[in-house]
């Protein structure tokens, strides 16, 4: 087995008395796509949260390419090599297409510099062109965001955290809120992704997450109930027991 | 239960209310320039907390310029009045004085009602050599690092009034506290109460500063009433003095201490209703019963009241009277409006317009006058609204009341 | 969240939708500021209302950078104009500092101090963050207050008029109000030159993703509080340069400016103009000033006239004057 | 400094603080629920002064001001809500915060053009009038009596808030807006009822302060930065932050008065610049998240 890109270990997250994640440990490997599921309320958010920086664990560690990040302030997850999308739409909604990915890619350029004109850094221009042709959207670059329809804004919010080129790339359901065809849309654009990045996302829909994962992680109570294989996972009588009574889509 | 009357707004009910604001919309303040015309430029709040006051000046100086004019104007020019609003506010003030000096060439200012629009309308008058006759209370304009040789100061300052009122109301021994506003006319008015108080025998219990533009004084009051003073000196203004002597007496003060106050104003009184103020004493520069004694007041009110359907004249609007009086006396005497010759007719003017004689000293410019000790009367001894106040004292005019030149630092 | 981000829809001269006018007004926006800075004195019914359009349209301009790009409604704006002002003041009038001098010191002291606010306040959100900074002013006031010896306290520091300003050998009469106001005008235009490269910076594209979407700015790996810090810097250094720029023009400064209603006011004019555009706080500050001007010549009541256009502009047109425009010519 | 005089410095801390809480509280409901920030606030409290005395002239009776201006004024608040905030709702929350900036404006100078913009005597009800000794010392009996309002007005308050279904859709709305709609609750009709509580709420501590602090159009303008302070102290949307926020500042201010009296107003915003230093949700509040 490889080193692996990002590791937890006995990660717990409290809010107040509530305890949403407790004592997690795994190891995710490079170039992988692995799956996160889990009932409501199961920890999948909080877990997402603190892979990305966003909250700190209340215990535990995690380590990103053999380094302690843990504490680390939100911001500079990015510049380690990890981009997330989020649940909830999650893009600047009065900024035309372009400039949403455009000044995604600035933020490794420059970001305190109030001096030069920002037109002359025309290579951040064609890496967010580049970005948003990789997501289908090359043809609504001067359009304003928020004008885009559902799923191109889910395209979009990829595109932004493509255009930071990371190592690994956390998704939150990225197909929330889709129809078929722009959920056959975004699969497809998932699967042009994972052959080249490492993949981190959580998904409700399960035929997709059994076509798309190399593993599926289990959360339930905060708590990791299940690791392996989507075949593994699929025979689990622990998982069954969890998803008793609740399968949406779960076949 | 109350009697009817007890919550009045008819005083200023809600019709004259209307008719009031209806007047204001034809604002005099609209006259043009003429060519010919002497203009005096009259920045003052028309707006904010002393709006009341502001228009009793306009009215008074009004009528100034139009008893002038009514006999033939100086040296045969009509003058013109420019009213602009400072809004109580220093700023707005010295760009209003910009204003009718850059763009209506005024050839004199008239007004001002707090020290900071005085001072800020000094700054401006002074620096572009313009005649300015302030109408604001303050010791600080007097001093040599404020004067200008165009500025002269018909009002009264903190230092006069509190002489006079001490001297009336200090006795050898009197136990006295002070509530003062933490400023600098607060402490200008605490300065004047204790130098009387030094040279008359009597002895501070307690000094309490309170934050400027305070609305409770109920935090003050218990300490106030330890210290068991014979006299409460409340060294405010305007709102401030209202608020702290409705809530002194609230708290039953003014049964075991009088209350006394550097300056007694008359709309303040009107404001607060003659329960709270009843029996308090006070310094003014002028007050319609002066009438009685003097001939020129009697004038002035017939005349202000002839002009205003028989509204009597006010203490601050009076100072709009005699600033602009005393003003239009000195560019007759001059001649026309010559700046350097009005300001040598100013500095050698005797002049008796409204209270008795008076004339500016030359060192500071300040007008030498009588102040006059008011006390507050008791609602059963009015004989109508504005039967407001007792004349105790007038303390006559005399530069002996100012502090002396040296002390303010001009050379001897 | 905090930023108000309808009103500021579309207006932005941003690469979204119509570029072709839209690039070339932006291109072409401080020539343009500065030819109707101009002309501003020879169309307004005085020169004292033409150099109050500057330093408040100035002051608005700064203020703009902060909540119209960056999206932070700051309620305590009012201190860093109010710094400014003293600074300068009490360089000239109590150490004889020369003007130039003083005029830097006024600037350093304001941006100074918006940085100590800033970082103060920065951590607090949405209203809290402005009350945070509203109470922080008044702390300003307060002090501006009891130091009376530097400040004069509540009757204002006077006794620094600067009747002649010697610059480079030449002599020019201050006193002289067209002269004046071109010399402000120059500090002014400066400072529209400097704004505007802000905003074509990168640090420009960074604020307006930042009022756009907090979250998603922190995600693409920016220092959100630190860049809102030096936004707020920027933004009190502006504003402290239309405060010195007010200290030199009236000779006096005035308590009342550090008061929270004069930061009430800025927001006013930002708000009338159109926050998040360029020229929209100069047509704020100049319609608010004319508004007051004018009407407070007609009747006292002035105050019921502002306030009813301002609850209109609210309801109806929320993007201000310029904004409205410019989303109108945008939809022909 | 003798342990009598502290104990009424106390006690007339209390009583300043019961006013701050009387216009905290419609500020806090009004945020809680509306996410509205009301900076008209303190000219409605006016309102309600000038209402309190109008009414009072028209029968002669305090009482009836009393009872009668926080009804009719919070019925205005009501029409304001319905007329001039509700088409804001979708929009930031600057929207309304700004739009009742001017209003604030606008009802001031109403009052001016009205009953003239000087101030007008409200006399301290005969029945209340004097001091009452309470053994540490002599307190005016009108401002026990207005400690007594306030505590009553709470009191209600909080029955109403805990035992009607009205306060419980309200105590709901308040921790979360979303279940409301959830709930099937007519949001509507609940946002006009609670502005209009709200308004009426401080328009009692308007007619309330009027026999103390007299009557003038900006007579609210420092009210509104006090109720600011204690609010934000609290909480903002705390009922409970609002009212220990105002005993808190009152408490504070008459201890500065005490010790410091010319910092007496410099100290609330000195607390609520370190409260919100140390806790920037304010004591009871909410943390918030952007």
């Amino acid at each position: 087995m490889n080193a692996p890109l990002l590791s937890v270990e006995s990660i717990s997250r409290r809010f107040g008395g509530f305890i949403a994640l407790e004592g997690v440990t795994a190891a995710f490997e490079a170039n992988k796509v692995t799956a996160i599921i889990g009932p409501n309320g199961a920890g999948k958010s909080t877990f997402f949260n603190v892979l990305s920086g966003v909250l700190a664990p209340s215990a535990g560690s995690i380590r990103f390419k053999g380094r302690d990040i843990t504490g680390t302030p939100q911001h500079r997850f990015a510049h380690l090599g990890i981009a997330r999308s989020y649940q909830i739409t999650n893009i600047f909604p009065e900024l035309s297409v372009h400039e949403n990915v455009r000044v995604a890619a600035q933020a490794f350029r420059a970001r305190y510099d109030i001096w030069r004109n920002r037109a002359v850094m025309t290579e951040l221009d064609d890496r967010a062109d580049a970005a948003l042709a990789a997501v289908g959207l090359g043809g609504r670059r001067d359009g304003t965001a928020k004008f885009l329809a559902h799923g191109q804004q889910r395209a979009l919010e990829i595109a932004i955290a493509l255009v930071a080129d990371p190592e690994l790339l956390l998704l939150d359901e990225p197909t929330a809120g889709m129809g078929p065809e722009e959920t056959k849309e975004m699969v497809a654009l998932l699967e042009r992704l994972a052959a080249e990045r490492t993949i981190l996302l959580v998904e409700h829909k399960m035929k997709m997450i059994l076509g798309l994962s190399d593993r599926i992680l289990v959360l339930h109570h905060g708590r990791l109930i299940a690791d392996g294989s989507p075949q593994h996972i699929q025979t689990d009588p622990e998982v069954r027991r969890v998803y008793l009574g609740q399968n949406d889509g779960y076949a | 239960m109350t009697s009817q009357g007890t919550y009045s707004i008819t005083r200023r009910s809600a019709l004259a209310g209307l008719a009031a604001g209806s007047a204001a919309l034809a604002m005099p303040a609209l006259v043009r320039a003429q060519g010919e015309s002497i203009r005096i430029g009259f920045p003052t709040p028309l707006t904010g907390p002393f709006a009341a006051e502001a228009k009793d000046q306009v009215k008074s100086a009004e009528l100034a310029v139009k008893l002038v004019n009514d006999k033939g104007g100086i040296a045969g020019r009509k003058v013109e009045l420019l009213v602009r609003d400072d809004k109580l506010n220093a700023g707005e003030a010295a760009t209003r004085t910009l204003e009718l000096i850059e763009k209506d060439k005024v050839h004199a200012v008239v007004g001002a009602l707090s020290s900071a629009v005085q001072l800020a309308v000094n700054e401006v008058t002074r620096a572009r050599g313009v005649i300015y006759v302030s109408i604001s209370q303050s010791d600080t304009i007097n001093e040599v690092k404020d004067f200008s040789r165009f500025t002269f100061h018909e009002a009264l300052n903190p230092h006069m009034t509190t002489a006079a009122v001490a001297k009336h109301t200090f006795k050898p021994g009197s136990k006295i506290a002070y509530l003062v506003a933490d400023y600098a006319y607060g402490h200008e008015m605490l300065r004047g109460f204790k130098r009387a108080q030094a040279a008359i025998g009597a002895t501070s219990v307690g000094e309490i500063l309170h934050p400027f533009g305070a609305a409770d004084y109920s935090t003050f009051m218990p300490q106030l009433r330890a210290m068991r003073p014979d006299i409460l000196c409340i060294c405010n203004f305007g709102r401030d003095q209202a608020n702290a002597i409705k809530q002194a007496v609230d708290f039953g003060m003014n049964r075991q201490s009088k209350i006394v106050v550097p300056v007694l104003l008359h709309n303040q009184r009107l404001a607060v209703g003659p329960e709270a103020f009843e029996g308090v004493v006070g310094g003014a520069n002028y007050y319609w019963g002066l009438e009685d004694t003097i001939p020129s007041a009697k004038a002035f009110n017939d005349a202000f009241k002839a002009a205003n359907g028989g509204a009597y004249p006010t203490d601050y609007g009076a100072y709009g009277f005699t600033g602009v009086s005393s003003l239009l006396l000195a560019m007759a005497a001059a001649g026309g409006p010559d700046t350097d010759k009005v300001v040598a007719a100013l500095e050698k003017l005797q002049y008796d317009v409204a209270k008795g004689p008076q004339h500016y000293r030359a060192c500071d410019h300040q007008s030498v006058q009588s102040v006059l000790v008011l006390e507050s009367k008791k609602k059963a001894e009015m004989k109508n609204e504005a039967d407001l106040f007792k004349i105790l004292a007038i303390e006559p005019a005399a530069e002996s009341i100012l502090r002396t030149c040296s002390e303010l630092g001009f050379p001897a | 969240m905090t930023a108000s981000t309808s009103s500021i829809a579309s207006v932005m001269a941003g690469p979204a939708g119509h570029r072709g006018w839209r690039a070339r007004l932006a291109a072409w926006r401080v020539p343009l500021s500065i030819l109707a800075l101009c002309l501003l004195p020879w169309l307004l019914p005085s020169n004292a209302l033409a150099v109050n359009v500057l330093v408040y349209g100035l002051l608005a301009v700064g203020y703009n950078l902060l909540f119209g790009y960056t999206g932070l409604l700051s309620f305590g704006h009012a201190a860093f104009f109010g710094a400014g002002a003293y600074v300068t003041g009490i360089a000239i009038g109590r150490f004889g500092v020369p003007w130039f001098a003083a005029l830097l010191l006024g600037v350093a002291a304001g941006a100074a101090l918006a940085f100590v606010i800033g970082l103060l306040s920065i951590r607090t959100r949405g209203i809290y963050f402005s009350m945070v900074t509203l109470a922080l002013s008044q702390l300003v006031y307060y002090t501006a207050l009891q130091a009376s010896s530097w400040t004069g306290g509540e009757n204002g520091l006077r006794g620094f008029t600067v009747a002649k300003l010697d610059i480079l050998g030449w002599s020019i009469d201050f006193l002289d109000p067209i002269k004046k106001y071109y010399v402000l005008m120059v500090f002014a235009a400066a400072a529209l030159w400097l704004v505007s490269r802000i905003l074509n910076s990168p640090f420009g594209a960074v604020i307006e993703a930042i009022r756009e979407n907090e979250t998603r700015a922190r995600a693409c790996g920016y220092d959100v509080e630190r860049t809102k810090l030096i936004a707020f810097t920027l933004s009190g250094l502006i504003c402290a340069l239309a405060g010195t720029l007010f200290a030199l023009h009236l000779a006096i400064v005035p308590l009342d400016i550090l008061h929270y209603q004069t930061s009430g006011m800025i927001v006013m004019m930002t708000l009338l103009g159109g926050a998040g555009s360029f020229f929209g706080p100069f047509v704020g500050a100049l319609a608010f000033l004319l508004m007051e001007d004018v009407v407070s010549l007609w009747t006292s009541h002035w105050q019921i006239v502002v306030g009813t256009v301002f609850i209109l502009f609210v309801l109806f047109l929320p993007k201000g004057i310029w904004g409205t425009l410019i989303a109108w010519r945008a939809d022909r | 400094m003798d342990a009598e005089l502290i104990a009424m410095q106390l006690f007339s801390g209390v009583a300043l603080g019961a006013i701050m809480i009387m216009v905290a509280l419609g500020l806090s409901i009004i945020f809680g629920m509306l996410g509205v920030v009301n900076f008209a606030h303190g000219a409605l409290f006016m309102v309600g002064a000038y209402a309190g005395l109008w009414i009072a002239s028209l029968t002669g009776s305090f009482w009836w001001g009393l009872l009668i201006a926080p009804l009719a004024v919070g019925a205005l608040g009501m029409l304001i809500e319905r007329v001039l905030i509700r088409p804001l709702y979708k929009r930031s929350v600057d929207d309304p915060l700004l739009l009742t900036f001017g209003l604030g404006y606008v009802l001031v100078e109403a009052v001016r053009i009205l009953f003239g913009s000087d101030g007008i005597p409200f006399p301290t009800p005969p029945q209340l009038a004097g001091v009452a000794d309470l053994g540490i010392g002599f307190f005016p009996i009108y401002r026990l009596f207005v400690v007594g309002v306030v505590a009553l007005t709470l009191l209600l308050l909080w029955l109403g808030l805990e035992k009607t279904k009205f306060g419980l859709i309200v105590r709901a709305g308040a921790k979360d807006p979303q279940i409301m709609r959830v709930l099937g609750v007519d949001i509507a009709t609940v946002w006009l009822l609670v502005f209009g509580l709200g308004v009426a709420l401080t328009a009692l501590g308007g007619v309330l302060a009027a026999p103390m602090r007299n009557v003038n159009p900006e007579m609210g303008s420092l009210v509104l930065a006090e109720a600011f302070v204690v609010t934000v102290i609290g909480g903002m949307g705390s009922l409970v932050g609002a009212v220990v926020a105002g005993l808190l500042v009152g408490v504070a201010i008459s201890m500065t008065a005490l010790f410091a009296p010319e910092m007496a107003t410099i100290v609330m915003f000195a607390l609520m610049a370190l409260v919100l230093l140390v806790r920037p949700q304010g004591l009871f509040g909410k943390p918030t998240r952007a």
